[in-house]
């Protein structure tokens, strides 16, 4: 009995107690201690990240002559800590104020806690996983979890979640292919006996099995042509479940494919694959599908009125970034990406409360409603400032650490072009995300809100404290960076060379410390101009004039409506909703087949096909 | 004229094409009439083909039935005989087929007392109607077909009032 | 051994009594049935427990392969114990004026328990059209006039399966003579031309009509939208596998190494396709059941078109499964006859209901870790396996079919939870009982994986050994029966 | 177009069966059962009627499996049809005159047909013929009454009783021999002398269950489709 099987079977108790207790008024503070002592468990095994060898769980099941076996390493840890603690956040998010609210509209808290454990027992066990059988047991339970989580809402969520799980089931599909394949070539699930032919692999092979495994673990991460799903499954998911499923589940995505195409098929085989007639390698295609993804829905998210949907959007476009960087041979590239899904799921999940608890005060997530909050809750806006900072990547938040990391590899790497179309992308990210305070806290403020409060604090600790890991660990990126770097050891890849504030390598250095003490320092002078000239007078949030008239609140001057139209003048028309239309093209198309095969059964004379049978199938063996 | 004496080439000829013509035709029926009773009939005459193919399976030039009688019962003597099984099987088949043709016959008669036609078609279309009613679905067969059901629009006012004073 | 044709003789015996013991006796006419299926299921598991290898019984005392002989190895014996197992979950106990319907019900346990017995190609002819016929009937049981037409229409296709299957057998029995299978087995260098092939062809495609084949399953939506639930879960759970099941037994013993399994593939994805798409647009529940019933038994022949044990292991697997949730999801329909529309809402109405859709659709999917996950995967892994572009091909749809057939039982579960808009009158449905019977035993099967799965291995080794079969039936040398094999070998995929 | 693609096929299906039919050579049988048969069938059975043998011995699981198609049918059309009830009232409703050369001649034939049907089933393992035959026969000899004699109707009780019995009786038979140690159907007794009316073991017995049942059966079937047919058409009146 160790930690690891500690975590599983608490973990699985968690899910069966809130099952039984969601009636319960303290259902969630229940479930907020039990993902507290997963945590502790979670502690237990941190010296994974410092270079202990791997954890085995002591039990294991054997399927049809097939072990299934679960254990821990640093990669593993990593990835289960991010799961931990935004399922602890957004568990007590939930617990307190806001699950009480949610009662009186009509939901049911104690559910949202059940799918919340649900979800993170499969994410353990998917994270766990110790052979190929495992990990896809795993990743649908990951799948049908989620699932449960979206449709809580009721209404158009489950319209949602059936695209998702159409989705998610072509990729599990895709998946279950290229596992039964590896299944046949190696007569074992084993990862070990994988990792043992991938080498002598055909290029053919190599191939098929990248195209499977990242179309079927990409339709979770929302990699391009299959991301649609994504962001309208997320906005209707319960606010602290959004936060949750934003911060980390498509992240699982990436998760089993870093264990599938880096770890065991190798990096090195994807870059020897040319595509032919052209002078890209597989590797630089897959590239190139993460900056797609990166560019489109950074810039989709840019024209979306709902603060969760224009979130959502945001969260398919940063897995991109991820992707980018773990693609990329160098350290840096890597590192990046890994410490990106830590500082994105750090991030994400505060944007989601936030706008979270400005729906819980106002009842809207409509920018076009909303503005001027900033007084009325301050804390809020704070924290939200310092994430959208992190989702920037401006320093010293540290979503600029994870950022300069993957564009400094692509630098070094030489590909500019890729180099470029990431930067296009921060800058959707800046201007969006730019529309999201704005609208939501400067701005005008609107009469109906002005005399909301501050949220609870049972909402605002989760918030706080996350935020402050944004803020440490923009400062410190060291601390991440350790586990990174033991990650990417137990991915066999090359090991980033750290400091506590950044990086010291042959490649490039950063040393955040002395970025922030600089930008610190200088924000220091600013104040101190400000506050000894003491020019300044506070005035009432709606008390304004403008060309010499006053404005009453009823004159509408906030500029939220068809935000960046000159912006829009010269790109609006690239939107066109091309993957909109595929897809439902291919509904249109599966429809109408379905049509044309019902036409059998409403034959008013099936005897017909029978004479049809006959005759073909003895034109064929006789004819 | 003894089918024995026959062209044994001949008589190949039409005693398979005999089974296989009924088989075709019976088949052939089942399919181009719409009429339920003529299907039946037509069903059992490709069953009368499948029996004569099996009988054919046991045939052997110059041998007699499978039956001990007078000379033969003495003598005990078996080998200048047809093969047995295939006569065995052929009055199995024979009497499932007149079982499956009562039963047809039943099935149609209360059809045609029910839906009051013989044809198939019609039948297939009640048959649908009441399927579709029984499982409160839209007709499938209609173009309306996005799903729920869409209220009629009202009919103008004009005609509305006619039909009141008329 | 040679009890187990009580399994037979019994049933039969009842219903030719049955309507005397009424006329004597009520109450024991209602009791007789259950009694003798309770018989049924006793007989086949002491056999079944007894068999140690596959044992051949020879019918009239008359040895193979002149006389009709019983192949009794533990596929069929698991199918002998099913048959009365499922038909006692699916027994019309509450009906009042059911003599009849009783009567016929114990003629369908007969029929089937021979369909699985049996050794002899004529003698699974006869079986099987004792099944067709006690099946129209209780097709027609409803006394609707829909039912009626689709009994009637239903009769025909199979009548004109039932002409096709005896010119097949008379095909073949002018080609070699015989009709035990085992003696066709040793002939079968002489099945394997066009002519064997063809007789295999029309054999298929008459035995096919109750196994749901593609194109002569234009009556399974019509008499399972007509028909009453429990006759319908009868058809598609049990009839439909025996069917499978008798082809699969001739295509192993007689048709080994040929190209007959290829026209099971070719057939088994037509139904797929034919059968998940035609569900997609299904808009009431029995309709959807029925085409994805026709989907599923696609795939079934689709893992028995896989040579060797792979397949069969893949094909028994998946169709105990499909055997336990296709009558189960019938079941529900009982009550919830409706459009899939006015189902909104019915989970809050029917909670274990909808909780139990749930489990049996994810389990259709294919979800891990349900039984019928593993059952998928097997069948992948048989078509991987044979890398040949056809199965690849075929794996192809069988993923396609997948997504779809998520999307519409999905559809239908999310239905099922959503909110209403105004107060729905579907109550809970009354066979919630017997579907949690059925839903027990899925769980079950699931706790027991891994035993099961070898268990299964191994009756899926034993009967597609051909040599094996053929020797237990001219009775050489009785042999334990993995003997070729190391014993001591674990079932694996 | 319809009509065109199933005459076509059905044309296609036609030359693919002769192309098929054309590799057998006529008179050509294997015989490999069959020649078994040929050969020990006296021996082993002792019927003169070989077929005989075959339909009750070899393959006698064949014959039970046929009575009871007839049974089940008899009973699915009985539940299709309704119950017994529906054909006494609509006897008892027909007003038609009873012919009196049809019902002389029917009153004629009665005994006739019965003593034939009886013949030729007790006569089965020796002569042509056998239960089904004889059944058939049976049944016309019941069935000619029913169409000639307007308001004659049949006994359905006693219907049940025979077709009741008499299909317990052949599973009975062949029970008894799985019972005294032997197979399921195995021929019982001894063989006698080949030709004799008292021969061939238990095979009469058989034979005599076999077509009291098919005789049954049959009326039954028949009864039940004449009655209901008029039935109906009284009600479409």
């Amino acid at each position: 009995m160790n930690f690891l099987d500690g975590l599983l079977i608490l973990s699985l108790l968690s899910v069966i107690v809130t099952g039984f207790a969601q009636k319960l008024r303290s259902a969630g503070w229940l479930s907020s201690v039990l993902l507290g002592l997963q945590c502790l468990l979670l502690m237990g095994m941190a010296g994974l990240a410092y270079g202990s060898p791997a954890v085995s769980s002591s039990f294991s099941v054997s399927v049809l002559g097939q072990p299934l076996h679960w254990q821990f390493n640093a990669l593993s840890w990593f990835f289960a800590l991010i799961t931990l603690a935004s399922a602890l956040a957004s568990s007590v998010y939930a617990a307190g104020a806001w699950g009480e609210d949610y009662r009186l509209q009509g939901g049911n808290p104690g559910l949202l806690q059940f799918a919340l454990n649900l979800n993170v027992f499969a994410m353990l066990l998917l994270l766990a996983s110790g052979d190929l059988l495992s990990l896809f047991v795993g990743w649908e339970l990951v799948s049908w979890a989620s699932l449960l989580m979206m449709v809580l809402a009721g209404g158009a969520a489950g319209r949602f979640g059936l695209r998702y799980i159409v989705y998610a089931t072509a990729g599990a599909m895709a998946v279950m292919t290229g596992l039964v394949m590896i299944f046949q070539l190696t007569g074992s699930f084993q990862f070990a006996d994988f990792a043992a032919i991938a080498p002598s692999l055909s290029n053919a092979q190599v191939v098929t099995f990248t195209l499977l495994f990242v179309f079927g673990f990409g339709v979770k991460m929302g990699l391009l042509p299959f991301h649609l799903w994504q962001a309208d499954a997320y906005a209707e998911t319960p606010g602290p479940g959004a936060a949750f499923l934003g911060a980390i589940s498509s992240r699982m995505g990436l998760f089993a494919m870093l264990i599938l195409v880096i770890q065991l098929i190798g990096l090195g085989r994807l870059i020897n694959i040319e595509v032919p007639y052209s002078f890209f390698s597989l590797r630089d295609v897959l590239m190139w599908v993460a900056a797609f993804t990166i560019i489109f829905p950074t810039f989709t998210a840019m024209r979306q009125n709902d603060a969760r949907l224009l979130l959502a959007w945001h969260g398919i476009g940063q897995g991109g970034y991820m992707l980018m960087g773990l693609l990329m041979v160098n350290p840096l590239g890597s590192a990046g990406g890994l410490m990106h899904v830590f500082n994105y799921a750090s991030y994400q999940a505060v944007l989601f409360l936030v706008v979270t608890a400005v729906i819980y005060r106002t009842r809207t997530a409509d920018l076009n409603q909303l503005g001027g909050l900033v007084t009325r809750m301050p804390l809020s806006f704070l924290m939200m400032l310092i994430c959208i900072i992190g989702l920037a990547g401006i320093p010293p938040m540290n979503g600029f650490v994870s950022k300069w990391l993957i564009y400094r590899s692509l630098i070094v790497e030489g590909m500019p072009l890729l180099f470029v179309a990431s930067v296009v992308g921060t800058l959707g990210t800046i201007l969006s995300v730019y529309k999201l305070i704005h609208n939501t806290f400067l701005g005008q403020l609107r009469l109906e809100h002005e005399q909301i409060r501050e949220v609870p604090w049972s909402m605002m600790i989760p918030m706080l404290i996350l935020s402050a890991v944004v803020f440490i660990t923009g400062f410190l990126p060291g601390i991440v960076l350790d586990w990174v770097a033991s990650a990417q050891a137990a991915l066999g890849i090359p090991v980033l060379e750290h400091t506590l504030g950044g990086v010291e390598s042959p490649s490039g250095n950063l040393d955040m410390i002395w970025i922030c003490s600089v930008l610190f320092g200088g924000f220091a002078v600013g104040a101190l101009v400000f506050y000894s000239g003491n020019k300044s007078r506070r005035v009432h949030q709606l008390d304004n004039y403008a060309g010499g008239h006053f404005l009453t609140a009823d004159d509408r001057y906030h500029y939220s409506n068809n935000f960046y139209a000159g912006l829009m003048h010269h790109i609006g028309h690239w939107y066109r909703g091309t993957f909109q239309w595929l897809e439902s093209s291919l509904g249109s198309a599966i429809s109408l087949l379905s049509a044309a095969t019902q036409m059998l059964f409403n034959s008013f004379h099936p005897a017909l096909f029978l004479l049809l049978a006959a005759t073909l199938s003895l034109l064929f063996f006789a004819g | 004229m003894n089918p024995i004496e026959m062209n044994p080439v001949a008589l190949q000829w039409l005693l398979y094409f005999g089974a296989m013509g009924l088989i075709v035709i019976g088949i052939a029926g089942v399919v181009l009439h719409q009429n339920i009773f003529r299907m039946v009939l037509a069903l059992a005459i490709a069953e009368a083909g499948g029996n004569l193919l099996l009988v054919i399976a046991g045939f052997r030039f110059g041998a007699v039935a499978p039956i001990l009688q007078d000379d033969a019962l003495q003598t005990l003597n078996t080998s200048n005989m047809v093969d047995p099984v295939p006569q065995a099987m052929v009055l199995t088949s024979i009497v499932i087929g007149v079982g499956i043709q009562a039963l047809a016959l039943a099935l149609i008669i209360r059809i045609h007392q029910r839906y009051g036609t013989l044809n198939m078609r019609e039948v297939h279309a009640c048959m649908m109607v009441d399927i579709n009613k029984s499982a409160a679905v839209d007709d499938l067969l209609s173009a309306q077909q996005p799903r729920g059901r869409r209220p009629l629009p009202s009919p103008p006012e004009s005609t509305a009032k006619r039909a009141n004073n008329e | 051994m040679n009890s187990i044709v009580l399994n037979i003789a019994l049933p039969l015996l009842v219903a030719f009594l049955l309507p005397l013991i009424h006329a004597s006796s009520r109450i024991a006419a209602r009791i007789t049935g259950p009694l003798v299926l309770m018989v049924m299921m006793w007989s086949a598991v002491i056999v079944f427990k007894a068999l140690e290898y596959p044992v051949s019984i020879a019918l009239g005392g008359f040895l193979p392969p002149v006389g009709v002989s019983f192949h009794l190895d533990q596929l069929a014996l698991l199918m002998a114990t099913i048959i009365p197992l499922l038909m006692l979950l699916l027994w019309p106990y509450q009906y009042e004026q059911n003599l009849r319907e009783q009567t016929v019900l114990l003629l369908l346990a007969a029929a089937s328990s021979g369909l699985a017995l049996s050794g002899d190609l004529f003698n699974i002819y006869v079986f099987y059209e004792l099944i067709s016929v006690a099946s129209f009937g209780l097709a027609a049981a409803n006394r609707q006039a829909s039912s009626f037409a689709a009994a009637f229409r239903y009769l025909l296709i199979s009548g004109l399966g039932t002409v096709l299957a005896l010119t097949g057998i008379a095909l073949i029995y002018t080609q070699t003579g015989t009709l035990n299978l085992a003696q066709l087995g040793l002939l079968s260098s002489r099945l394997d031309n066009p002519l064997g092939l063809s007789a295999f062809a029309l054999i298929l495609l008459g035995i096919g009509v109750k196994a749901e084949i593609f194109p002569l399953n234009g009556w399974v939506a019509e008499v399972y939208s007509t028909a009453s639930t429990r006759t319908s879960a009868l058809l598609a759970g049990l009839v439909s596998k025996l069917a499978v099941l008798a082809i699969v037994r001739i295509l192993v013993v007689a048709y080994d190494d040929s190209e007959a399994g290829l026209m099971l593939l070719v057939f088994g994805v037509l139904g797929i396709i034919w059968g998940e798409f035609s569900a997609w647009r299904a808009q009431d529940l029995k309709r959807m059941f029925a085409y994805s019933s026709i989907g599923q038994l696609g795939m079934i022949l689709l893992a028995f078109s896989i040579p060797g044990e792979a397949g069969m292991f893949a094909g028994i697997a998946m169709m105990l499964h499909h055997l336990v949730v296709k009558p189960a999801l019938f079941l529900l329909t009982e009550k919830w006859n409706h459009g899939t529309d006015s189902l909104r809402g019915a989970a809050r109405l029917s909670p274990l209901a909808a909780a139990l859709f749930v489990l049996f659709a994810l389990s259709l999917i294919g979800v891990p870790p349900l039984p019928g996950f593993w059952a998928k995967m097997l069948l992948m892994s048989g078509l991987v396996g044979m890398d040949t572009s056809v199965y690849y091909i075929a794996l192809a749809v069988l993923m396609i079919a997948t997504v779809v057939e998520a999307q519409y039982l999905i559809r239908i579960a999310v239905t099922l939870y959503s909110a209403s808009d105004r107060s729905s009158e579907l109550r809970l449905a009354s066979n919630t009982g017997v579907m949690s019977l059925f839903a027990v035993v899925l769980l079950s099967a699931l706790l027991t994986l891994t035993p099961l799965g070898s268990k299964l291995y191994h009756i899926a080794a034993e009967s597609s050994n051909r040599a094996l079969y053929i020797r237990t039936t001219f009775n050489v040398n009785p042999t334990p029966v993995l003997e070729h094999k190391n014993a001591t070998q674990e079932a694996s995929l | 177009m319809r009509n065109l693609t199933a005459l076509l096929f059905s044309g296609g299906l036609a030359f693919l069966l002769m192309v098929i039919a054309w590799q057998f050579t006529l008179g050509d049988a294997p015989m490999l059962i069959g020649a078994a048969i040929l050969d020990n069938a006296v021996k082993e059975v002792g019927a003169a009627n070989l077929v005989t043998s075959v339909v009750l011995g070899y393959r006698g699981i064949d014959t039970l499996g046929e009575i009871a198609i007839l049974f089940t049918a008899a009973t699915a059309t009985s539940m299709v049809l309704g119950s017994f009830a529906m054909t006494d009232e609509a006897s008892e409703t027909e007003q038609r005159e009873d012919g009196s050369i049809l019902g002389s001649s029917v009153r004629l034939f009665f005994p006739l047909l019965l003593t034939l049907g009886l013949y030729i089933i007790v006569h089965g393992h020796l002569t042509p013929g056998g239960g089904f035959q004889g059944g058939v026969i049976l049944a016309g000899a019941f069935f000619l009454p029913l169409l000639a004699i307007p308001g004659r109707s049949i006994n359905h009780g006693g219907i049940a009783l025979v077709e009741g019995f008499s299909g317990a009786a052949f599973i009975l038979i062949g029970l008894t021999a799985l019972f005294s140690g032997q197979a399921f159907l195995q021929p019982l007794f001894e063989h006698g002398v080949i030709g004799h009316l008292f021969s061939a073991g238990s095979l009469p017995l058989l034979y005599i269950a076999v077509g009291l049942k098919v005789g049954a059966e049959l009326s039954g079937l028949l009864a039940n489709l004449a009655g209901i047919s008029s039935h109906a058409a009284e009600a479409e009146k």
